[in-house]
C-alpha cells in the first residue's frame, strides 16, 4: 500500500539574483494506491499529475507531506532503503521509444531489471526473458531486435515487461496508451487488466482522456493547476460528478460513437 | 455544378515506400468531411498532396482538380495563387507553426498580404485587428505586437485558423487541428471551426486519428489504412454500414459503458493478415 | 532584459578574471623564468635580476595576480627590447594594419559563405550542394600560412595578378593620410582613387588567406542551420497561406537561421586574431600579427604575452556584445520562456 | 561493425589508413634518411631518386615528408587521447557533482576557451620553455574545454531520458546508470570528437612549428618544413612548401571529413 498524505511541490523559476515566479504544482493532495485497484488521476497540462507521478516514484521528493510504503515513512528516505522502496513501485512512461535505451537490444533491455534485482541467478535469466515475452504476447524471437525495429504498441508493452521482471506491487502508468493507435491502445489496455488479474497489482493510472479513465479505474483524482477538484470511484464521479471543472471536462469530451 | 474537388487515383511515393495508393475521392462544395486513420495511414499526406507541398523526393501520380480545373503542381508561381486564397490550411501543432522571431502581427499581415496583393500596411494591420476579434482573441490591437511563445497552444491555434481564413478560401484543410491540445481548448477549437465553417459555406477536410473529433465538426467520414482509402460514408450511417476496419476502431475505443469489459481488439474483426501491428 | 544583461555581465567577468589568471599562470608561474621571458636570452643576469624586482615577482602570487591584473588593465602593458619601444605604442602603431585585413578578411568570408549557402538551400543540385560543401571542407582542413604560400606562388609568381608579399602599399606609394590608418578608408576620404585600388589590390590575397577559415566556419554552420530551420513546420504553413518560396525563405528561414550563425561571431573574431599571427608573417603585413611572430623568433616576448592576453579579453567582450544583441532580437531570449 | 561499412565513414577511414601507413612503412621502401644533406644535389626539382625534391642543404623531401608525416599523425594521436581522458573526467564530474563544482568546473573551460587555440597553446608553450612537447601540451590544454563540455553535456543529455529514469526506478546506482546507459552514448559522441580533435591538433602543431614554437629546425615536421621552404617558394622551388602542406590538408581534410561522416552514421542510433 503507497499512501502520498498531503503532498505540496512548489516549483521556483530561479532568475540569476534569486527572486522568480513560483508554480504551486501539488497542493495538498492525498491518495491511496493499493488492494489490488486502479487510482486514475485526470487532468490537463500543468495540473500537477506528472508531478504526483514522480513523487510517487520517489524521483522528486514533495516539499511537504508524507509518503508512505507499507507503513513506512519514505518520503525523505535516500540511498539503499530508496532502491528498496524503488523496486516495489514500477513506472511505465507515455513515449515508449524513449523509455527504451535504443543502443541496446530487447534482451540487453529486460536483462536490467534482472541484473539490478541481484536475487535472480544469472542461469536463469534468458528463460526468465523468454517467459515474460510470453506473458505480454510477444514472440521470443524479438529478444534480438533494437527498439527502433518495433512498433509502438510493442515497445510499449516491452516496458511493461521490464517493469514487471521487478515483481513489483504497484505500477505507474503515466500516461501509457495516450501516444498509441486506437486499435493498439485496446491491446495494451486489455493486457494491463489481465496481468492485474493475474498478477495482483495495483495501479497509478495518470492521463487525460476522461473515456479511458472512466474504463479503466475504479477510482477517480481530478486535478486542476495542482489543486483537487473531484474524487470519487469511476461510476459515481461520471453519473454524478461534484465540481464544475469535471462537468466542464465531460462537456469538451468529444462525441461518443 | 462542378464539383468543388475530385482526386482521380493520386499515388505517392516516398521512394520505395508507398504513402498513398489510388486514392480516388469527390468533394461537393460546402462538403465536410473526416479524414479517419491511425499513424501511417497517409491522411496528413494526403492532405499536404492536394496543397502541392510534398517534399521534393514525393513521388506523385494522378491528378486533383479543383473547380472543375487541374491544380498545377508542377507551376509553384501557380500553386502560390491556390494556396491560402482558394485553399486554406491549418497545421497540428500550432506551437510549431509560427516563427519564433516574427510577431503574431507579422505573421497574419504576411498570410493577408499573400492573399491580397494590393492591401497596404495600414489596412493590412486593422484587418488583422478584425480578424484576431472574430477568432476571440483579446486586446488584438496589443496582442498582435506579442511573439509566438506568449500565446497558449490554443489561442495560437485560433490565430491559424484566422490566417488561413484571410483568403476566404472554398477549402479548409485541418490538419489534426486539435491534437496537440487540452480536452477544453481542443472542444472550444472545434467548436469554432464548427461554426466558422458552416457560416461561410466552405468545403472543409478535418484530418484526424479520432473518429470522435471528426463527429464534432464533420458530416461525413472517409477512413484510411495503409495508404488506402477504406471507405466513405456518411457520419448518420457509420455504425450500420461500417467496413470491419472502422468496425474495429469503434470498438477498440474504451467508451463509457465498457467497464470491465474485454475490449476488443483489430484481431477481432480483421484476419492478421490484413494488418501489421499486433 | 535587464536582468539578463546582468547576469551576461557577471559571467563575462568570471571568464575575464579567470583568462587573466590562465595566463598568470601559463606565463608566469609556469617553471621559466618571466624576467628572462621579458628581457630576452641576451640580458645580463643583473638586469634579469633587477627586472625581476621591479615585476614583483618575489611577492607572494595574489599580490602579483593583482599586479598583473591592474597593469594589465591599465595599459601598462611592458616594453619590447628587441624594438626598443613600449608594447603599448608598437601595438598602437600597426593595430590599423591588423584591423584593416581583419575586416576584409571577414567581409570576404561573410559574403562567400553568405551566398554560397544561400544559394544551396534554396536550389539542390550537385553543383550548388556539392561546391559549397567541398570548399567548406577545403577551407576548415588547409593550414591557412600554407595557403598564403601558395596562393603568391599562383597568383604573384606565376600569373603576375597580385602583387607579391610586400606589406600594404608597394615601395614608391605614400601611404594616405587620415583618421582611421586604414588606407583603403583614408584613400575613399582622401578622394584618391588611385591609391584605394593599390590598396585593396594589396589586401585581396592577405584577405582571402585570412578569411578562409572564417569562410569554412560561417559556410557549414549556415548551411546547417539554413537546412534545419528549412525543415520547421511554420515555413510549411507559410507556404501553405500562398507566400511564394522565394519570400518564404527570405522573411522566416533566413532570419531564424543568421541568429543562431550571428551567435559565433566571438569565435569567428578569434579566429581572425589567431590567423594574423601566421598570415601576416606570409605576406609581410605590417601589423600586430607579424610583430608576434618576430617576437616569438626573437624570444621577445612581452609583444606576444600582451597580445594573447588581448586576444582573449576582446573574444569575451565581443561574446557578451553578440549574447545581448541576441536577447534584444530574439524574443524567445528577451522575454523569458513566456507563458 | 557495420558503422565501417558506410561510405561517409570508409571513405576517410581509408585515406587516413593509406597515409599512416605510407608514412609508417614508407621509411622501410625509401631509402633515403630525412637528415642526410647531400650537397651535390642542393635544391634539386622533383625527379627520379628525389620524387619531391630535395631541399637548401641537399636533403630529400620526400624522406623528410615521410619522417615529418610519422611525426604529425602520432602527435595527433597524443593530442587526442591527451585531451579525451582529462577533458571526459572533468565533463563527467561537472555534469554528476552539479552546483558549484560544476559552476567552477565551467568557468574555468570558458576561461580557456577565451583565447584562441593556437594563442592558447602558443601562451603555455612559451612558459614552458618552447619546443615540440611544450607546444604539445599547450594544443591539449586547448581541446580541454571541447572534450568537457561536450562530455558534461551528454552526461546531461542522457540522464535525461526516460530510460534512466526507469533504470533509477529499478534501483540502478548512479555509477550503474554511468556505465551501462551513460558510456556507450557518450562514447560514440566522444568517437566523433576524437577525430575533429585529430585533425585539430595537426594543423595546430603545424602553425606553431610555422612560428617557431613546435617542433624546431631542422626536425623534419611538415609545419617546419613550410617555413623553411617558405624563402624559397617565390624563386621557383615550390616543391619545399606545397608537398608538406598537402599532406596536412589531406590528414585534416579525412579527419575532418571521419567526424563528419561518424557523426551522420551514428546519428541515426541517438536517442
Amino acid at each position: 500500500m503507497l499512501e502520498l498524505d498531503a503532498i505540496t511541490k512548489v516549483f521556483r523559476k530561479r532568475g540569476p539574483f534569486g527572486g522568480g515566479r513560483s508554480t504551486v504544482a501539488l497542493d495538498r493532495i492525498s491518495v491511496r494506491i493499493g488492494d489490488g485497484r486502479t487510482l486514475g488521476v485526470i487532468g490537463e497540462s500543468g495540473s500537477g499529475k506528472s508531478t504526483l507521478a514522480r513523487i510517487a516514484l520517489r524521483m522528486i521528493a514533495p516539499d511537504s507531506g508524507t509518503v508512505r510504503f507499507g507503513g513506512r515513512d519514505i518520503t525523505r528516505v535516500s540511498g539503499k532503503a530508496l532502491r528498496d522502496f524503488r523496486r516495489k513501485v514500477q513506472p511505465v512512461f507515455q513515449d515508449s521509444a524513449g523509455a527504451l535505451d535504443p543502443r541496446m537490444t530487447i534482451a540487453r533491455i529486460l536483462r536490467e531489471p534482472l541484473m539490478l534485482r541481484g536475487d535472480v541467478p544469472r542461469a536463469e535469466w534468458s528463460k526468465r526473458i523468454t517467459d515474460i515475452l510470453t506473458a505480454i504476447d510477444l514472440s521470443p524471437a524479438l529478444r534480438d531486435r533494437y527498439p527502433r525495429q518495433l512498433s509502438g504498441g510493442q515497445r510499449q508493452r516491452i516496458g511493461i515487461a521490464r517493469a514487471l521482471l521487478m515483481e513489483p506491487e504497484i505500477l505507474i502508468l503515466d500516461e501509457p496508451v495516450s501516444a498509441l493507435d486506437v486499435s493498439v491502445q485496446a491491446n495494451v489496455l486489455n493486457l494491463l487488466r489481465d496481468l492485474q488479474r493475474d498478477r495482483g497489482l495495483s495501479y497509478l493510472f495518470i492521463g487525460h482522456d476522461l473515456s479511458i479513465a472512466e474504463y479503466f479505474c475504479d477510482d477517480i483524482l481530478v486535478l486542476h493547476n495542482g489543486v483537487q477538484k473531484d474524487f470519487a470511484d469511476a461510476e459515481t464521479l461520471f453519473r454524478d460528478p461534484k465540481d464544475d471543472y469535471t462537468r466542464t471536462l465531460l462537456a469538451a469530451m468529444p462525441r461518443q460513437l | 455544378m462542378t464539383g468543388l474537388l475530385d482526386i482521380r487515383r493520386l499515388s505517392v511515393a516516398f521512394g520505395p515506400t508507398r504513402a498513398l495508393s489510388d486514392i480516388d475521392l469527390a468533394l461537393e462544395p460546402g462538403t465536410r468531411l473526416g479524414l479517419v486513420g491511425e499513424s501511417g495511414s497517409g491522411k496528413s499526406t494526403l492532405g499536404l498532396a492536394v496543397l502541392g507541398l510534398l517534399p521534393p523526393d514525393a513521388a506523385c501520380t494522378g491528378e486533383v482538380r479543383f473547380q472543375g480545373e487541374p491544380l498545377p503542381w508542377s507551376d509553384d508561381r501557380a500553386m502560390t495563387r491556390v494556396r491560402g486564397r482558394r485553399i486554406g490550411f491549418i497545421y497540428q501543432d500550432p506551437m510549431a507553426a509560427f516563427s519564433p522571431v516574427h510577431t503574431i502581427g507579422t505573421h497574419i499581415t504576411r498570410a493577408l498580404r499573400a492573399a491580397h496583393p494590393g492591401v497596404g500596411r495600414r489596412e493590412a494591420l486593422d484587418w488583422s485587428v478584425a480578424l484576431l476579434e472574430e477568432v476571440e482573441i483579446n486586446k488584438p490591437r496589443e496582442r498582435l505586437d506579442h511573439y509566438p511563445n506568449e500565446y497558449s497552444g490554443g489561442m495560437l491555434q485560433r490565430v491559424m485558423i484566422a490566417a488561413a481564413l484571410v483568403g476566404d478560401p472554398d477549402l479548409l484543410i485541418a490538419d489534426e487541428p486539435t491534437t496537440a491540445l487540452d480536452v477544453t481548448t481542443q472542444a472550444s477549437v472545434l467548436g469554432m471551426l464548427d461554426r466558422i465553417v458552416e457560416a461561410r459555406g466552405m468545403g472543409f477536410i478535418l484530418i484526424s486519428h479520432d473518429l470522435g473529433v471528426v463527429a464534432e465538426a464533420c458530416r461525413e467520414v472517409a477512413v484510411m489504412y495503409g495508404g488506402k482509402l477504406i471507405q466513405r460514408v456518411a457520419l448518420a450511417d457509420l455504425k450500420a454500414e461500417a467496413h470491419p476496419y472502422t468496425r474495429a476502431l469503434l470498438e477498440a475505443r474504451p467508451t463509457f459503458g465498457k467497464r470491465g469489459q474485454r475490449l476488443s481488439t483489430i484481431a477481432d474483426f480483421l484476419p492478421s493478415d490484413w494488418f501489421d501491428d499486433a | 532584459m535587464i536582468r539578463i544583461a546582468a547576469s551576461r555581465l557577471a559571467t563575462s567577468l568570471i571568464a575575464l578574471l579567470g583568462a587573466a589568471l590562465f595566463a598568470f599562470i601559463a606565463l608566469r608561474v609556469a617553471p621559466g623564468d618571466a624576467a628572462r621571458l621579458v628581457l630576452g636570452p641576451f640580458a645580463t643576469d643583473e638586469a634579469v635580476q633587477a627586472l625581476r624586482v621591479k615585476m614583483g615577482l618575489d611577492d607572494p602570487l595574489p599580490v602579483q595576480f593583482w599586479h598583473y591584473l591592474t597593469s594589465f588593465v591599465s595599459g601598462d602593458w611592458g616594453w619590447s627590447y628587441s624594438l626598443g619601444q613600449s608594447v603599448r605604442d608598437l601595438l598602437g602603431e600597426r593595430f590599423p594594419a591588423t584591423l584593416e585585413l581583419g575586416l576584409y578578411a571577414f567581409l570576404f568570408a561573410l559574403v562567400a559563405a553568405v551566398s554560397l549557402a544561400v544559394i544551396g538551400a534554396f536550389r539542390r543540385g550537385l553543383l550548388s550542394d556539392g561546391v559549397p560543401r567541398a570548399l567548406s571542407v577545403f577551407a576548415l582542413a588547409v593550414p591557412q600560412f600554407w595557403f598564403g604560400i601558395v596562393a603568391l606562388i599562383i597568383g604573384f609568381e606565376m600569373l603576375g595578378l597580385f602583387p607579391g608579399p610586400s606589406g600594404r602599399l608597394p615601395p614608391g606609394v605614400t601611404a594616405p593620410a587620415g583618421p582611421t590608418g586604414l588606407y583603403t578608408i583614408d584613400a575613399l576620404l582622401a578622394g584618391d582613387l588611385a591609391t584605394f585600388a593599390t590598396a585593396l589590390h594589396y589586401l585581396a590575397l592577405p584577405a582571402i588567406t585570412l578569411g578562409l577559415l572564417p569562410f569554412g566556419f560561417l559556410l557549414r554552420l549556415l548551411r546547417a542551420n539554413l537546412l534545419d530551420v528549412a525543415g520547421e513546420p511554420f515555413v510549411l504553413v507559410a507556404r501553405a497561406q500562398g507566400q511564394s518560396h522565394f519570400r518564404v525563405f527570405l522573411r522566416y528561414v533566413l532570419p531564424n537561421a543568421i541568429i543562431p550563425t550571428l551567435m559565433a561571431s566571438g569565435l569567428i573574431l578569434g579566429q581572425l586574431l589567431a590567423g594574423s599571427v601566421l598570415v601576416e608573417r606570409v605576406f609581410n603585413w605590417p601589423g600586430a600579427g607579424s610583430l608576434v611572430t618576430q617576437g616569438l623568433l626573437q624570444q621577445d616576448y612581452s609583444v606576444v604575452q600582451t597580445f594573447i592576453l588581448l586576444s582573449a579579453f576582446i573574444y569575451i567582450l565581443a561574446n557578451l556584445f553578440v549574447d545581448l544583441l541576441a536577447a534584444a532580437i530574439d524574443p524567445r531570449i528577451a522575454r523569458g520562456a513566456g507563458q | 561493425m557495420s558503422i565501417i561499412r558506410s561510405v561517409p565513414v570508409f571513405l576517410p577511414l581509408a585515406l587516413l589508413t593509406v597515409l599512416a601507413g605510407a608514412v609508417v612503412v614508407g621509411p622501410l621502401v625509401w631509402p633515403i634518411d630525412p637528415y642526410t644533406m647531400d650537397f651535390a644535389a642542393i635544391l634539386a626539382p622533383p625527379g627520379p631518386g628525389h620524387w619531391m625534391g630535395t631541399d637548401s642543404v641537399g636533403r630529400d623531401v620526400l624522406a623528410r615528408f615521410l619522417a615529418g608525416g610519422r611525426l604529425s599523425l602520432s602527435v595527433g594521436v597524443i593530442v587526442m587521447l591527451g585531451g579525451l581522458v582529462p577533458g571526459a573526467i572533468i565533463g563527467v564530474i561537472a555534469a554528476r557533482a552539479g552546483g558549484i563544482v560544476d559552476m567552477v568546473l565551467m568557468r574555468a573551460m570558458d576561461s580557456i576557451a577565451a583565447f584562441p587555440p593556437i594563442l592558447l597553446a602558443m601562451a603555455v608553450a612559451i612558459g614552458l620553455g618552447g619546443g615540440l612537447w611544450t607546444a604539445v601540451i599547450g594544443v591539449i590544454i586547448s581541446t580541454l574545454p571541447f572534450f568537457a563540455r561536450l562530455m558534461r553535456s551528454e552526461v546531461l543529455r542522457i540522464m535525461s531520458h526516460r530510460f534512466v529514469d526507469a533504470a533509477e526506478s529499478m534501483g540502478a546506482t548512479p555509477a550503474f546508470i554511468l556505465l551501462w546507459h551513460v558510456s556507450p552514448h557518450a562514447a560514440s559522441t566522444m568517437l566523433v570528437q576524437c577525430a575533429a580533435v585529430f585533425g585539430y591538433a595537426i594543423i595546430t602543431l603545424a602553425g606553431l612549428g610555422f612560428v617557431g614554437l613546435g617542433a624546431e629546425v631542422p626536425t623534419a615536421e611538415w609545419g617546419v618544413m613550410i617555413t623553411e621552404g617558405m624563402k624559397y617558394a617565390l624563386t621557383g622551388q615550390w616543391w619545399l612548401t606545397v608537398f608538406p602542406g598537402l599532406g596536412i590538408l589531406v590528414a585534416v581534410s579525412a579527419a575532418n571529413l571521419l567526424a563528419d561522416g561518424l557523426s551522420a552514421t551514428m546519428g541515426g542510433r541517438h536517442a
